[in-house]
């Protein structure tokens, strides 16, 4: 007889509950994504365009060169002026050398260079880097291809629990809340 | 009852509605219609009438089955999400082990319980064949308020000897349905 | 998390020379801004703390501390463990220093008063000229008040007042010159002796609050629990206090004898009497001795005389014994009698040399009593004070009314007052500079003739300030004042005097700059001890009266004591400090008199009851806290509270007792006498919401704290002495049988619970703690330290009094045994009560989603992020441990937040929260095991309590280990854990029974 | 069949009700336009609301804070009303299910309003966890639906049994609820005039009900399986609410009897709300035809019944801590009586002890005015029981120091009596556009019409 309008409640629930589950799939809004994937400043939001495919692609710098405490603090470090006059005090830059000029002034005025921050997990996370690093993860595991992408404006990865999960959980790392949040 | 019961014979149908004042002259008409091989019977009433439902003969109802699966569904359900998540991120909490079943029992019954609803809600629209909206069925809507009535149809060459015997019983009133196809 | 202070707000500071300091607190929604330093410290790593050594400023003992900073900011103090002084504890005043440096209230620029009578901002040069001109205007009536200061900042002062031969008034509220005038004439010294607690076997304490603020708390804290804490061999020192009400440090004792106010002298001299006529040889005092016999003193004192015999046998039969006292509350008329009379006991005990040594001391010049002040005062207030400066002192609180200082000042040319806040002497000069906080700024400290400490800047002054330190400001005006110091800076002035000291010294170390580095590093310099002196007693060169003294006005005798908390009132305006429970009356946020339960009855009071209290110079409204711990004849109110001008945090809670006191000078010494007058209470019929932690004082016979006496210990049969037995439960077959429990706390988890992450859990460390309950003294620095470690917010005392105080540790104390009607045994129990990290914890499996659950290195560990605020597990918690954020108690006004510690999540409403055993200690101990390629030590973390608790009496570790401390210590016949035969939670956290000389009543559960 | 033999009138529930359309008739009458009584009480209920809304929008922005919980007291008035209403909740079902598997003919004329009571009530009660929380906004955690976090709730957590329990106890007692109504919305649209709104409303609703045989064959036994369903449910829901304090330590929380302390109480508070709200609806619709004294002699013996269970179980209570020789168990029940919060004892220990004593009386049964005094009190007794069982156990627990006092704040006020508005908006609504009165069970009981006895020779 009538047969479609249970067909159609048999879908329609189906339907919610796949719903709920994609729902699950996507990052809930408690995940504080404002720091972390959702970052994304304008083409001019650095104050210095720094190329990094220039740095650690073409030169091959290591990213432990600025990023200088990267392995031994779970901070990896924003360089000091002083690490770049290192090399720009003699380089004055192949194309863009206003940039490198941007950098001399601050230097010149003994001024902080006030940089964005890009990559930044929620508070209520601690994220040891040099754990990470002693274990052999590249830098590239979770920044993405730094060498190759040029003023970094947005972050490459998620950056969301379930995704830390799945690295720890392939890496056997531990599973304890307690290893990150407390 | 319903038409896809008993022998249905081949040719035009057509329906007689009778509307009766009171229950036993409803339910005789019903049985002596049956007496006389009428198997295509409806019989609407305002409430549960246990004797109709004798005089028509009804066995027990499937509606049982879905309750039952429904239930069990819920059991299996319940105990295999709680024993799933608690493997998945194994965490010990107040010195318990992983697997605290006697804990589980309830969501395993809470749920039992909510998926047999579901199930006997389900099963009795499905029986029923609701919702529908269907206007063209043959009904009085003062049988929601008070009387009952008998509806029956069959073959064109039969239908006068049904009538006769509704007539028998005293009907209220009596309207004939040239369709023949209107049960509920 | 936090909307409020966000962790990484650090990172953005760390160029603080730079543009950083202004983001500090941006919101998240805007882009956070990443700071890096122009040039790089090279000793300051990102992420990773780094340590300075300096020296405390908050009292004068002068502890030695290390700073912990964190991208150029100090988060947290600490003792320095090299430092004989504080030897590695510190106490509360200390850890909250960091809230004087970051306190919201600290002028951001030199003030001065304009025609308006407002203040208004001026340049510092200005100002500094300013200074200068009226100086040398005012010549030689130039006045220069301070506080008891370093010996190179007091030098300084003195050269620059000596540049125009004015004079010098160092001036502290809480003086211990009647015991160093007595000191002097008993034995020739112009000195503070020495009191070994350590070595001593008996201490009779005549008031001394020497665990809270008298003289060097930390240090006396440690030794004291040392000596009476019991060892291996059962022995344990016995610790008498005789005062009419028990102090904190009383609580600690073992017998007390509540003698009148005052009469500590008359009690001291004839307990030495009876020493005498046991064969004691009285010295140059023996004729003064004779005078005092047991039957008279004990009259005065209101004391059975046979009481003071059996002290006296007591003090002859120990082999170390100690005398000590009386502390500032018990400094009336007669201070130095009384101080002399304790000397003399000694003595007479022959202590002075073992336990009790005077040495020649190389002190800057003792803080000069009151009455100097006083006379400078009434120049002032004739106008002959053209122009003075009040650096870092607060003559218009600490001062009684009648002393006439505020009037006086108003009579006083050009008055300047050099600190970091406004504070109410402040507020009534004509010039005020923004001192820099100790911790900004240099100087030394010699607090004893063999020490020598540098103090050093842990951090750029905080940008909000435009403060400059003291010594800098006096190193330019000696310049301005024709003075040459051969120096720019205070730092400099400092070094060439170290250069000096150095050279003095022999230099040890080799070069200068060596030993200046090696000083800045290690923190202290020891130097060849000076032999001890002058042992032998003198007579004394004037006749003292050692009589209790007179009080003034009728009713009851009026305590006066220093705030454990606050010392003379300088803490008030840190809300740690306001926000942490008093240790004895465990009230917060505001003042209370403390009167006998018996007293209250006849007045018709109960607790919380406002009083009027009123001596013959004023009165005062005050809520009623009923104390057994007193005489009935007494009543007692703290100093420190009852600011007016002092900050946010201090202005308007409570009351100065010093209205009530009259401007007595004591002779000979000079000082204040706190002493001197007797109160009348009248009931207000109002009532007052007391802001306490305190829910019951008695323990109900319930396995909390139980205690064992000394005896029965040595017997070993610790069941019947106050133990518990074992629980029995009544069975269907076989009647009664014990209910098994595993007895261990390494036993963690069940066997049950062994999967996956727990899968090896047996050997993966299990984080315990043991706390020796013989040696805690109550004194609560554990409580802040925590709360400066772990960025426990604090929350009023509106909040308080609901009962939604946050700290992670309570204090409890429970009185056992309390009579202030006669000497007799006194029985009160601290117990330190955080999270016990339950091997069974009920807390747990009550959470929904699992914020609460046990780590596979056994901590009960709370996940604040995934916490939603049922508040389930708080009501399953039979401990009470656990703390909930109602509400966004963690925003706090800047700069307050620049303390939060990096490593800890600020914590944000609606979540709960409780000691985590300093989990992020943990971990970083972990990681840096990892990064070195072995495992974590078993002793290797040590957690903010144990840290800084001077008694030692909180051990921490792995318990699996049977080498750790932890195990050791907890391996002993004392140990018990809180209500775990009641309840079988198994706490990770071990007790150890107090122990007693008195028999203990058994408790059955 | 049997000839149907006429019953004398005295052996009938409703023996002032002379016919089927009848019934209808009067009950239809119910679903005319309301008066001005019904405005005001709905304008009533609709100020509640809003001091309901004012109250949680307030706490929800300045923090839980504002209730006068602290550290002890970590519960307070939310969960005392969360158990009150849960607790309401339960005589629906009760009077539905049980009593219809029991075949208690006085159900009949009761249940359909004690059903819709329930419905709402859970709707009341289910408000609270949310309400309670620190942070109402991550209530959802406590579902178990897959996330991204990889995270699942705790199911050995009580609270997880009640989202359980309660969401299944809502949905199911709708279905059973909105199930049972469709015949007489039928009816509705039957009797309604063509074309209005109601008509359309009402034959939506009534997803084309016509009370063939067939439907009235499957809708029977589904009914009976959905009760057969609902019974041990309603005994396992507010078991579970009472495990979220039996499965605690908190002395005076820690007990076993307290399930079925709890649904004895539950029965006891839900039968007195349902004749608290019967005998006004009784008044103003005019249905002493159908709400007869027996129907409100039968509820008081129900009330009389279960509060004998329930003041034993305080009795016993009171013995279990003397006897179990602990101190903490001992001291909190001491407090009870005679501590801070004596009067709360007391009002319960009277409300709930002694004046339902007064129901041994038939003369009581039998007066309504007394029955609904009673029935409030009573009311007040259950709601000052789960305040006494949650705070005067938890200000007094394990540890003295840490004792402490709890005083509910005016937000904690105005929330709760906020919630009456939300249930009575609800009910108020309820009575106006559905049936309150079941027209086909309530048939059921009526003796059918039958032939007059000279024309009864057509059967043989």
């Amino acid at each position: 007889m009538k047969k479609p309008w249970y067909i159609a409640m048999v879908a329609a629930l189906a339907a919610l509950g796949s719903l709920a589950f994609l729902q699950g799939q996507t990052v809930d809004e408690d995940v504080d994504t404002s720091d972390a994937a959702q970052v994304n400043i304008g083409p001019e939001g650095q104050p210095i365009a720094f190329p990094h495919n220039r740095h650690a692609g073409d030169l091959q710098l290591d990213c432990q060169f600025c990023h200088f405490s990267a392995e031994r603090s779970s901070s990896a470090g924003i360089p000091p002026v002083a690490t770049c006059m290192g090399c720009h005090t003699f380089v004055a830059g192949t194309e863009r050398q206003e940039e490198v000029a941007k950098l001399r002034g601050f230097w010149e005025r003994g001024e902080a260079i006030p940089w964005n921050r890009i990559y930044k997990v929620s508070d209520h996370v601690s994220f040891p880097h040099m754990r990470h690093v002693s274990a052999g993860l590249e830098c590239q595991e979770c920044h993405g291809p730094v060498e190759e992408i040029g003023v970094i404006q947005e972050v490459q990865q998620p950056l969301t629990m379930g995704w830390c999960l799945n690295c720890h959980i392939e890496q056997g790392a531990t599973r304890d809340c307690t290893a990150c949040h407390y | 009852m319903s038409a896809d019961r008993g022998v249905s014979a081949s040719g035009a149908r057509e329906g007689v509605l009778a509307s009766f004042e009171y229950l036993d002259a409803a339910v005789d008409a019903i049985k002596r219609l049956r007496g006389e091989g009428f198997e295509e019977i409806t019989a609407f009433s305002g409430y549960p009438e246990h004797h109709i439902e004798e005089a028509l003969g009804y066995r027990a109802s499937p509606v049982r089955l879905f309750t039952l699966i429904g239930g069990l569904t819920g059991a299996a359900t319940g105990l295999a999400f709680t024993v799933f998540t608690s493997m998945d991120w194994p965490l010990v909490t107040g010195g318990k082990p992983i697997l605290s079943i006697p804990a589980y029992v309830i969501p395993m019954f809470e749920l039992t319980i909510l998926f047999g609803a579901f199930a006997t809600v389900f099963g009795v629209f499905y029986n029923i064949r609701l919702p529908s909206l269907k206007g063209d069925v043959v009904y009085d809507p003062k049988y929601s308020s008070e009387g009952y009535g008998v509806y029956v149809t069959a073959p064109a060459n039969r239908i006068t000897s049904a009538r006769s015997i509704l007539e028998e019983h005293g009907p209220a009133s009596l309207q004939d349905d040239p369709q023949g196809d209107s049960h509920g | 998390m936090s909307e409020g202070i966000k962790r990484r707000d650090f990172l953005k500071v760390l160029g603080v020379s730079g543009a950083g300091a202004g983001l500090v607190g941006c919101s998240t929604d805007q882009v956070e801004k990443l700071i890096p330093y122009v040039t790089p410290p090279e000793e300051i790593t990102p992420g990773v703390a780094t340590w300075y050594s300096t020296v405390c400023g908050e009292c004068p003992a002068a502890c030695g501390v290390w700073v912990r900073t964190r991208e150029g900011r100090a988060v947290k103090v600490e003792g320095n463990p090299h430092h004989p002084v504080s030897g590695g504890a510190l106490c509360a005043r200390g850890h909250a220093s960091l809230q004087g440096l970051y306190n919201p209230d600290r002028l951001e620029g030199p003030v001065r008063r304009g025609e308006d009578g407002e203040f208004q901002p001026i340049a510092w040069d200005e100002a500094e000229a300013l200074l200068s001109q009226h100086v040398q205007d005012a010549g030689s009536d130039f006045v220069f008040v301070t506080r008891k200061e370093g010996p190179a900042l007091a030098g300084l002062i003195e050269s620059v007042v000596e540049s125009v031969g004015g004079s010098r008034v160092e001036y502290e509220a809480l003086s211990e010159a009647p015991l160093r005038e007595a000191t002097r004439m008993a034995f020739g010294q112009d000195a503070v002796p020495t009191f070994r607690f350590e070595e001593a076997d008996l201490i009779f304490s005549f008031g001394a609050d020497f665990l809270e603020t008298w003289l060097s708390p930390v240090e006396h804290a440690r030794g004291f629990a040392r000596s009476t804490g019991i060892d291996e061999a059962h022995e344990k020192a016995r610790f008498v206090f005789l005062s009419p009400r028990l102090s904190l440090t009383g609580q600690n004792a073992d017998e007390w004898v509540p003698l009148t106010a005052g009469s500590e002298g008359v009690v001291a001299l004839a307990i030495a009497h009876a020493l005498v006529q046991r064969g004691a040889d009285g010295g140059p005092y023996s004729d003064l001795i004779e005078a005092y016999d047991a039957q008279a003193a004990a009259n005065e004192a209101g004391i059975p005389a046979e009481t003071i015999e059996e002290l006296a046998d007591a003090f002859q039969a120990a082999s170390a014994p100690l005398a000590v006292g009386p502390g500032v509350a018990g400094q009336g008329a007669n201070a130095t009698a009384t101080n002399l009379a304790v000397l003399i006991l000694n003595a007479v005990a022959g202590s002075v040399g073992s336990t009790l040594h005077v040495t020649r001391s190389d002190l800057a010049a003792p803080a000069t009593p009151y009455r100097e002040l006083a006379d400078v005062i009434s120049r002032m207030a004739e106008g002959q004070v053209p122009a003075m400066v009040l650096h870092n002192v607060n003559p218009a609180y600490s001062l009684p009314p009648e002393s006439g200082f505020r009037q006086a000042l108003g009579q006083v040319g050009f008055s300047v007052a050099i600190t970091p806040h406004l504070d109410e002497t402040a507020a009534l000069c004509d010039l005020v500079l923004p001192d820099a906080h100790t911790l900004e700024s240099w100087g030394d400290s010699n607090p004893r003739p063999e020490l020598w400490a540098l103090r050093q800047p842990v951090m750029q002054p905080v940008p909000h300030f435009d403060s400059r330190s003291a010594g800098d400001v006096l190193v330019r005006l000696a310049g301005r004042l024709g003075e040459d110091l051969g120096a720019e800076t205070f730092h400099d002035y400092l070094r060439n005097r170290w250069s000096d000291l150095h050279a003095e010294l022999g230099s040890p170390g080799g070069s200068f700059d060596a030993f200046w580095r090696e000083a800045l590093r290690v923190g202290v310099v020891e130097v060849d001890a000076a032999p001890a002196q002058a042992t032998a007693m003198q007579t004394p060169d004037r006749a003292l009266t050692f009589d209790a003294p007179e009080l003034e006005g009728d009713g009851m005798a009026l305590v006066v004591y220093p705030s454990s908390r606050f010392g003379d009132g300088r803490g008030a305006n840190k809300p740690w400090l306001q926000e942490l429970p008093d240790p004895v009356t465990k009230l917060a946020w505001h003042s209370w008199v403390e009167i006998h339960p018996e007293t209250a009855e006849e007045l018709g009071v109960r607790r919380g009851d406002m009083v009027r209290v009123a001596s013959p110079h004023g009165e005062l409204e005050v809520p009623v806290y009923t104390y057994p711990g007193i005489r009935a004849d007494t009543v007692a109110i703290a100093m420190g509270e009852g600011h007016e001008n002092y900050g946010r945090y201090a202005n308007g809670n409570g009351v100065n007792p010093m209205v009530l006191l009259p401007a007595t000078v004591e002779e000979p010494s000079g000082t204040l006498a706190h002493l001197s007058v007797r109160v009348n209470l009248e009931p207000t019929g109002r009532r007052y919401s007391m802001a306490s932690i305190e829910g019951s004082d008695q323990q109900y016979d319930r396995p909390i704290a139980p205690a064992v006496q000394l005896e029965e210990l040595r017997e070993g049969n610790i069941e019947e002495a106050g133990g518990y037995p074992t629980r029995q439960e009544l069975q269907a077959i076989g009647g009664f049988v014990p209910i098994t429990t595993e007895a261990e706390p390494q036993d963690f988890p069940l066997e049950g619970a062994r999967y996956g992450d727990y899968e090896d859990s047996g050997s993966t460390p299990r984080w315990a703690m043991a706390i020796d309950l013989d040696k805690c003294t109550g004194c609560s620095a554990c409580v802040t330290a925590c709360q400066s470690e772990n960025n426990v917010a604090f929350v009023g005392k509106d909040q308080l009094a609901m009962g939604r105080a946050l700290q992670w540790i309570r204090l409890e104390r429970y009185y056992e045994q309390i009579d202030s009607s006669q000497p007799g045994p006194v029985d009160i129990r601290f117990l330190p009560m955080l999270c016990q990290h339950c091997g069974n914890a009920p807390c747990e499996p009550v959470c929904p989603v699992y914020a609460a659950y046990h780590t596979p290195d056994g901590l009960n560990a709370q996940v604040y992020n995934r916490c939603v605020g049922t508040r389930y597990c708080a009501n399953n918690c039979p401990y009470k441990v656990r703390v909930f954020n109602w509400y966004r108690f963690s925003e706090v006004p800047e700069p307050l937040n620049w303390q939060y510690n990096p490593d800890v999540t600020v914590r944000t409403e609606g979540i709960m929260e409780k000691c985590s055993f300093c989990v992020q200690r943990i971990r970083k101990s972990e990681n840096q095991a990892t990064l070195e390629g072995r495992t974590i030590g078993s002793n290797e973390v040590v957690p903010a309590c144990q840290q800084s608790c001077p008694a030692e009496a909180i051990v921490f570790g792995n318990i699996r280990d049977p080498e750790s401390r932890v195990y050791q210590v907890s391996n002993n016949d004392r140990t018990y854990r809180v209500l775990d035969v009641l309840i079988n939670t198994q706490p990770a956290i071990n007790y150890l029974r107090k122990v007693t000389f008195h028999p203990v009543e058994s408790i059955h559960v | 069949m049997a000839t149907v033999t006429e019953k004398t009138r005295a052996e009938q529930t409703h023996p002032d009700v002379r016919s089927h359309g009848e019934v209808n008739a009067d009950i239809m009458r119910m679903l005319s336009p309301p008066g001005t009584w019904w405005w005001v009480l709905f304008g009533l209920s609709i100020a509640g609301i809003g001091l309901l809304a004012f109250s949680w929008g307030n706490q929800l922005v300045r923090g839980i804070g504002l209730s006068g919980l602290n550290t002890p007291v970590g519960w307070g008035a939310y969960i005392t009303t969360f158990v009150f209403w849960v607790g309401i909740a339960h005589s629906g079902t009760l009077i539905s299910a049980i009593l219809f598997l029991f075949r208690a003919r006085w159900r009949q004329s009761i249940y359909r309003a004690a059903e819709a009571m329930t419905v709402f009530a859970v709707m009341t009660a289910g408000l609270f966890p949310l309400i309670h929380l620190g942070r109402a906004w991550h209530a959802y955690w406590l579902f178990p639906y897959p996330n991204e976090r990889m995270l699942w709730p705790n199911f050995r957590s009580p609270l997880v049994w009640d989202v359980f329990a309660v969401t299944t106890y809502f949905t199911v007692s709708s279905l059973f609820f909105l199930m049972g109504l469709i015949p007489d919305i039928a009816a509705a649209r039957d009797s309604a005039e063509k074309g209005t709104l109601r008509q359309k409303f009402y034959s939506l609703a009534s997803v084309g009900w016509r009370g063939t045989d067939r439907q009235w064959h499957h809708f029977g036994k589904a009914y009976l399986y959905m009760a057969a369903l609902a019974t041990p449910l309603v005994l396992s829901v507010h078991s579970v609410v009472s495990w979220d304090f039996a499965m605690g330590i908190v002395p005076g929380w820690h007990a076993t009897i307290f399930a079925p302390y709890f649904v004895a109480g539950a029965i006891f508070s839900g039968v007195a709300m349902v004749i608290t709200i019967l005998v006004p609806i009784r008044k103003v619709f005019g249905l002493q035809k159908y709400l007869t004294t027996r129907h409100f002699d039968a509820m008081a013996k129900l009330c009389l019944v279960t509060g004998i269970i329930v003041f034993y179980a305080y009795l016993n209570e009171f013995f279990m801590a003397w006897y179990s020789g602990e101190d903490p168990e001992r001291r909190v029940f001491w407090n009870r009586l005679w501590g801070h919060y004596w009067w709360a004892t007391w009002i319960m220990l009277i409300c709930n002890g002694l004046i339902p004593v007064l129901l041994w009386f038939k003369r009581v049964r039998h007066s309504i005015a007394a029955l609904f005094t009673i029935s409030i009190f009573i009311n007040i007794g259950m709601w000052f029981e789960r305040f006494v069982i949650i705070v005067t156990s938890l200000s007094h627990e394990f540890m003295p120091f840490a004792w402490g006092v709890y005083r509910p704040t005016i937000t904690e006020m105005g929330i709760v009596i906020g919630t009456f508005g939300w249930f009575f908006f609800w009910l108020l609504l309820f009575i106006r556009l559905l049936p309150p009165v079941a027209i086909s069970e309530l048939k059921e009981v009526l003796p059918p019409p039958m032939r007059p006895k000279q024309k009864t020779e057509a059967s043989r």
